[in-house]
C-alpha cells in the first residue's frame, strides 16, 4: 500500500480523498493554486503545496507541476479526483513514465471511451446495447438519408469529435435530414476541427440511467447497480438518486452484469460509470466515463462501501474489498448538488460565506469544502457541495431530503438551494415521474416566472 | 542657524515619532535643553487604532484549524516576508531548486555578485528537467533565500535582486 | 526679517505635519525656545478616522435562521417591549388567559382602574385549573397586553400597573 | 397518525424528535426554559413556547407547564425524549388523563421496570437471565451472611431505591459483608429515605451489554441486536458500539429473542432497553430503560431504521414498520459523547461556542444541537453532542472515528474531544478488550499524568 498520496484537484472532491486516504493510513498531499491557499483541501491534508497561479491550466491542469510536486513530497500515487486531469490519458502515461501510480484506470482504456465512435463500437463488441446507428461515420447525406430511412425518424447527427451539445442535430423527418447533416458537420468542424458525423436513434423522452461499475484490473469486476441522474440543466446533472425509480431489480440484475462483464472483458481497473439513455425498458450505451462520478456517494450509501478506498486498494495491486454476491441494496439514496449559483439563470456566485452550518441526523451525508468565512474564489467550477441523503426507501429519502435542505445554512453566496426546496413540491419529482428533458421544461415554466 | 535649528530638530522629532511608532507606544514628552536660551519642549502621542482588532471577529472568520493535519504553514503575507520585498524573483514552477550547475561546480551567483537582467540564478528541476531562472533584472544580489537541493512551491521567493 | 521667519516656521510646522501623517501620530506639541523674544509653541493634532469597528463580527456570530421553520417571534427584548417596563405584570406559568371569571360577567379589571396589592388581575388557565393571577403591588391599571382567550408563555407579559 | 407533537426536552435530542417529526410531516412544539431561548432546538420546531425559567423542576420538569403548552398548541402527543420525565410514570398518566398520547410505553410498564427488585422478578418470570442474588429485600445481617455463604464471594449488597453508584457495597469475602450490609442500608436510608437492601452475585470484569428492543404494544416485539456500552466513566457512558465486539451471532439471537418474547409477552410498547452484565458468555439483567437512550443511533446505523419514527407510528397505534425478519445487521457503528467538560477532571465548562464546524463526508452522523456562537447554558446536563460513525466493519468505524474527530471544530468551550483522540491510540480499545472498569482505571493512569 502506498505511504503518501497527492491529490490532483480541489474543493469537494479532494476533501473526498483526503477522508479516505486518512481512515488508510494514508499520508496526502494537496496541491492547489495562489487562489485556494486557504481551501479546505490544503487545511485538511497532511501537506500542502502550491503549484501555480489562479487560472487551471497554470495550475491544476499543469502536468509538469503536478509531477513535481509529487518528486519534491515523494508521493507515490495521484488520485485525480473528477474534471481536471482524470481522463487524459496523456497524463496518466506521464505518470506512469516517471515510476508514480495513477489511481484510475490505463491510459489505454482512457483513450478508448474518450473517443465516442471507439467507445461504442468497442461496447458493442462487449456486448454492451447500443443506440442504433451509423457504423462508424456517415461522409455523405446520400448515405445519411439511407440510414435515416432504414433506421426510421427521429434520428440525430452528432459530431464524432463534439461534446457538450455542440455538433448535434435531429431531424425529426426525412424532410429535415440534409439541413442536420449539413449544421452538425460545420458545428463539428468549426469548434471541435473535425467534421466527421455519424447517426443515431433519437429517443424523445428518455431516462439518463447510469451503471457504477469496479474493475480489479485483473479480469474481476462487479456491478454496484444503477444511478437514474435524469434531471439535467444543459446537460449538468442537478439531483441524482439510487436506485433509479423505475428500474426493475430483473433489468438492473441483467444490465448490471452485461456491464460487469464488459469491463472484466478488457481488464479495467478501478471506478467505472457505463452511461445509457434508457426508453420503454430499453438500455442505450452512450458513454463510459473512467473515473468517479461526482454523484458516487448515493451508491455508496445504498452499498455500504467506500469507492475511494477500493479505488486506492486496486491502484495498490490489492483485490477489491468486495464480490459480486457481497453487494445487495439497502434503502434508497439521494444527492443534490449544491452551487454556488444565482437563480433564476444559474449565474456562478462566487463570494465570501459569512455562516455555514451544515445539517446533521439520521442518514444524512455532507461532502463540502465550505466553512464559515471560506472566500469561494472565481476561478473554478461552481459546486460548493453535495448533499446526500438515505432512507429506508424512496419516500424517506426525499422526506429526508427537505428535512435536511431546511437545516442547510450558507449565508454570504446565494446556492442552488431554493431549486430543490422548489423541486421537492413537484409531483413528478415525488413520484420519480421524469426524464432527461424534465427539468429544462420546468424551469421555463417555472423558474422565468419567479 | 535657525534653520539649522529647526533641521536638526526635525529629525529628532521624527526620530522620536519613529521610536514611538516601532516600539507601539502612545505617548511621549520630551523637554530639552541645549544651553542657556536653547530649549526643546516636545509632546508625540498617538492613538492606536487597536480596539477594533481585538474583537471576536477574527475568530469568527478565522480558517478552521484541523487538528490532525500538520497543516502547512500559514502562506499570509507579513510585512518582513521576503516575497514582499520588491526585489524579490519568485520560483515560477514547483521543483527542487539547485545553486550550482553541477555538483562540484561553483555557485551561479553570490550574494554582493552583480548580475545582469537574464544571467541564470539558479536551477529548478521539475520532471528531470532543469529550468535555469533568469535574473529579471540587472543589480546586485542581497539575499539567496533557498537552499541547494531544497524544495520549492510556485511563488516561493528565490533570491533578492536591488 | 520677521517673513523670513514666518517661512522658516511654516516649513518647520509643515515638515511637523508630515511627520504626523507619516507615523500615524495623532497629536503633537512642540514648544521652541529659540532664544531671547524668540519662541515657538505648536500644536498639530490629527483625527484617524474612526468607523473601523463595524465588522464582519455581527454576522458570524448571528445565530443560524431556520429556512423552513416558521419560527417564533424573536424573543431577545426591545427597548420597548413591554416585558421591560418597571410594571409588568409577566405570566407566571403557561396557560389561557381569561379576563372575566364567566363568560357573561365583567372582567376583573379595566384600563384606567385602580387596584390594590393581592385583586385578580386576570385568570391563566392550565390543565383546566384556573389561576388567578394577583396585583404584585397596588396602583393604576395602564395597559392591559393580553386578549381574553389567548394563549400566553411562561414571561409574557399581561399588564402594566403604574 | 398525529398532526402535532410537543417534545417535553432541550439539546440534541429534541432536535432529534424534531428530525423524525418534520420527515413524517407531523409540526412540533418546541418548550424551553428561558435560558434557552437561543437554542436550536426552538429555532428548529415549528413553534415554541417558554414554560418556566431556567430550573429544570420549574420548566422541563414541571409537568403542569407541559401539559398546558398541549393545550394551547393543539399537540396531541407529547415525545419526553431521554432523562427529564421520560421515565416518570406519574406523568404518563397524567397525560392520558389530559386526553393525550405519550409516546413510550405505559405508566404500568415504566412503574414495573422503574423499580429494581419488581424488574427483576418480572423479567426473571419472563425467563430473562438475572444475577444470582435474594428473592426480594433482605432484612437482617444473618439472612445476608447465609445468602452470601450460598452464592459464594464477592457479593454486592443494593439499597432497593438506590441510584447512580449510591446505597452499593461490595463484599469480598465473608469477613466484610457485616460492613458491607450496613453501609448500603444507611446510604439507603439517608440517600433515598428506604434502607431495604438486596443481595447479588458481585461480577468483576464484566463488560455492560444492552439489547434493544421494540414493541407494538399488542404483544408484537422485536429486537434490534446490543450494544456494547462498557467504556463509563463514574456510571455514565462516553463510547458506545454495536454490534458489540465480544458477542457472537449465536449469543445475539439468543439472547435478542429471549428479551423479544419478554417485552411481547407484556405488550410492551415502544422503544426499550434490557442492560445486562456479561461475563465469560453470561447475560446478568441489571434493568430496563423504558425510553430512547442516548446510544440509540449506532443501532440506527446498523439496521438503518428509525427509532423516533417508530416510536411515533406505535404510539398512533400504528404497526411496527420492520418485522424481525427485516432486521439485518449491516456493518459497525460507534458513538461518542462530546460533553462540555474540561478534562482531566470533567468539570463542566459552559460558556459561548465562537466556532463551530461538523465533520462530514461518508459514514459520519452528528447529532447536536451546537451552532456558531451558541451560548451553552450552565443549567443543564453536559452532553452538547454525539458523533457517530458507521463503518462496513470495526476497524473501518475506528479508522473513520479517527478521521471525523480530526475534523470537529468546537472553539470557545473545553469538550471530551482529546479523551476520545487519547482512546483512539490504546490497544485495548483498537481490539475491543475492555469492561466496565477498564476506563476508570485508563484514566487513573493516563489523564492524571497529562
Amino acid at each position: 500500500m502506498f505511504d503518501k498520496i497527492l491529490i490532483a484537484n480541489r474543493g469537494e472532491i479532494a476533501l473526498r480523498v483526503i477522508r479516505a486516504a486518512r481512515e488508510m493510513g494514508i499520508a496526502t498531499v494537496a496541491v492547489h493554486s495562489t487562489a485556494d491557499s486557504d481551501a479546505m483541501h490544503v487545511r485538511m491534508a497532511d501537506e500542502s503545496i502550491c503549484i501555480g497561479p489562479p487560472a487551471s491550466h497554470q495550475s491544476y491542469l499543469s502536468i509538469p507541476a503536478l509531477i513535481a510536486a509529487c518528486e519534491v513530497t515523494g508521493a507515490q500515487a495521484i488520485h485525480p479526483g473528477y474534471g481536471f486531469l482524470s481522463e487524459n490519458a496523456n497524463f496518466v502515461q506521464i505518470v506512469q513514465d516517471h515510476d508514480l501510480t495513477f489511481i484510475g484506470p490505463t491510459a489505454d482504456h482512457i483513450r478508448v471511451m474518450g473517443d465516442k465512435i471507439t467507445a461504442k463500437d468497442t461496447m458493442k463488441a462487449l456486448g454492451v446495447p447500443c443506440v442504433p446507428g451509423s457504423e462508424g461515420g456517415v461522409a455523405t447525406l446520400a448515405e445519411a438519408q439511407k440510414i435515416g430511412a432504414e433506421m426510421g425518424y427521429p434520428v440525430i447527427i452528432k459530431a464524432t469529435a463534439g461534446g457538450g451539445g455542440k455538433g448535434m442535430k435531429v431531424a425529426e423527418t426525412a424532410a429535415d435530414m440534409e439541413k442536420a447533416f449539413q449544421t452538425a458537420r460545420a458545428e463539428g468542424k468549426s469548434n471541435f476541427g473535425n467534421d466527421e458525423v455519424y447517426i443515431e436513434k433519437y429517443l424523445t423522452t428518455p431516462r439518463h440511467i447510469e451503471v457504477q461499475v469496479f474493475g480489479d484490473g485483473k479480469g474481476g469486476a462487479v456491478h454496484l447497480g444503477e444511478r437514474d441522474c435524469s434531471l439535467q440543466r444543459r446537460h449538468q446533472k442537478v439531483f441524482e438518486e439510487a436506485p433509479g425509480p423505475t428500474i426493475t431489480p430483473e433489468q438492473r440484475a441483467r444490465i448490471g452484469q452485461i456491464c460487469a462483464d464488459a469491463v472484466a472483458n478488457i481488464n479495467y481497473a478501478g471506478a467505472g460509470t457505463i452511461e445509457f439513455l434508457f426508453e420503454k425498458g430499453e438500455f442505450f450505451f452512450i458513454e463510459m466515463n473512467t473515473r468517479l462520478q461526482v454523484e458516487h456517494p448515493v451508491t455508496e450509501a445504498i452499498f455500504n462501501v467506500d469507492l475511494v478506498r477500493e479505488q486506492i486498494r486496486v491502484a495498490a495491486g490489492l483485490p477489491m474489498s468486495f464480490t459480486q454476491d457481497d453487494l445487495t441494496i439497502d434503502g434508497h439514496a439521494i444527492e443534490v448538488r449544491l452551487n454556488a449559483e444565482k437563480l433564476p439563470n444559474f449565474s456562478p456566485c462566487p463570494g465570501k460565506i459569512t455562516q455555514y452550518h451544515a445539517p446533521g441526523g439520521l442518514g444524512v451525508r455532507v461532502d463540502s469544502a465550505l466553512y464559515a468565512g471560506y472566500s469561494i474564489p472565481p476561478f473554478y467550477d461552481s459546486l460548493i457541495g453535495k448533499l446526500i441523503v438515505h432512507g429506508r426507501d424512496r419516500p424517506e429519502a426525499l422526506a429526508r431530503l427537505e428535512r435536511a435542505l431546511g437545516e442547510l445554512i450558507i449565508d454570504g453566496v446565494d446556492t442552488t438551494t431554493p431549486l430543490f426546496h422548489a423541486l421537492l413540491q413537484d409531483p413528478d419529482v415525488l413520484s420519480g415521474n421524469y426524464n432527461i428533458h424534465w427539468l429544462e421544461h420546468w424551469l421555463e415554466s417555472n423558474l422565468s416566472e419567479g | 542657524m535657525k534653520s539649522n535649528k529647526h533641521d536638526a530638530d526635525v529629525t529628532f522629532i521624527t526620530a522620536l515619532a519613529e521610536l514611538l511608532r516601532d516600539n507601539d507606544l502612545t505617548d511621549l514628552h520630551v523637554k530639552r535643553d541645549y544651553g542657556e536660551d536653547d530649549s526643546l519642549n516636545v509632546r508625540v502621542s498617538r492613538t492606536i487604532a487597536a480596539p477594533v482588532i481585538a474583537a471576536p471577529a477574527p475568530l469568527a472568520i478565522a480558517a478552521p484549524a484541523i487538528a490532525t493535519a500538520t497543516a502547512a504553514p500559514a502562506t499570509a503575507p507579513t510585512a518582513d516576508d521576503p516575497a514582499n520585498h520588491p526585489g524579490a524573483v519568485s520560483s515560477p514552477m514547483v521543483g527542487t531548486v539547485y545553486l550550482k550547475p553541477e555538483p562540484d561546480a561553483s555557485p551561479f551567483t553570490n550574494i554582493g555578485a552583480t548580475i545582469s537582467e537574464g544571467d541564470t540564478l539558479l536551477i529548478v528541476e521539475a520532471m528531470k528537467t532543469m529550468n535555469h531562472i533568469p535574473a529579471p533584472k540587472s543589480g546586485t544580489i542581497k539575499r539567496i533565500l533557498v537552499e541547494d537541493g531544497t524544495a520549492v512551491e510556485f511563488g516561493t521567493p528565490l533570491v533578492i535582486i536591488e
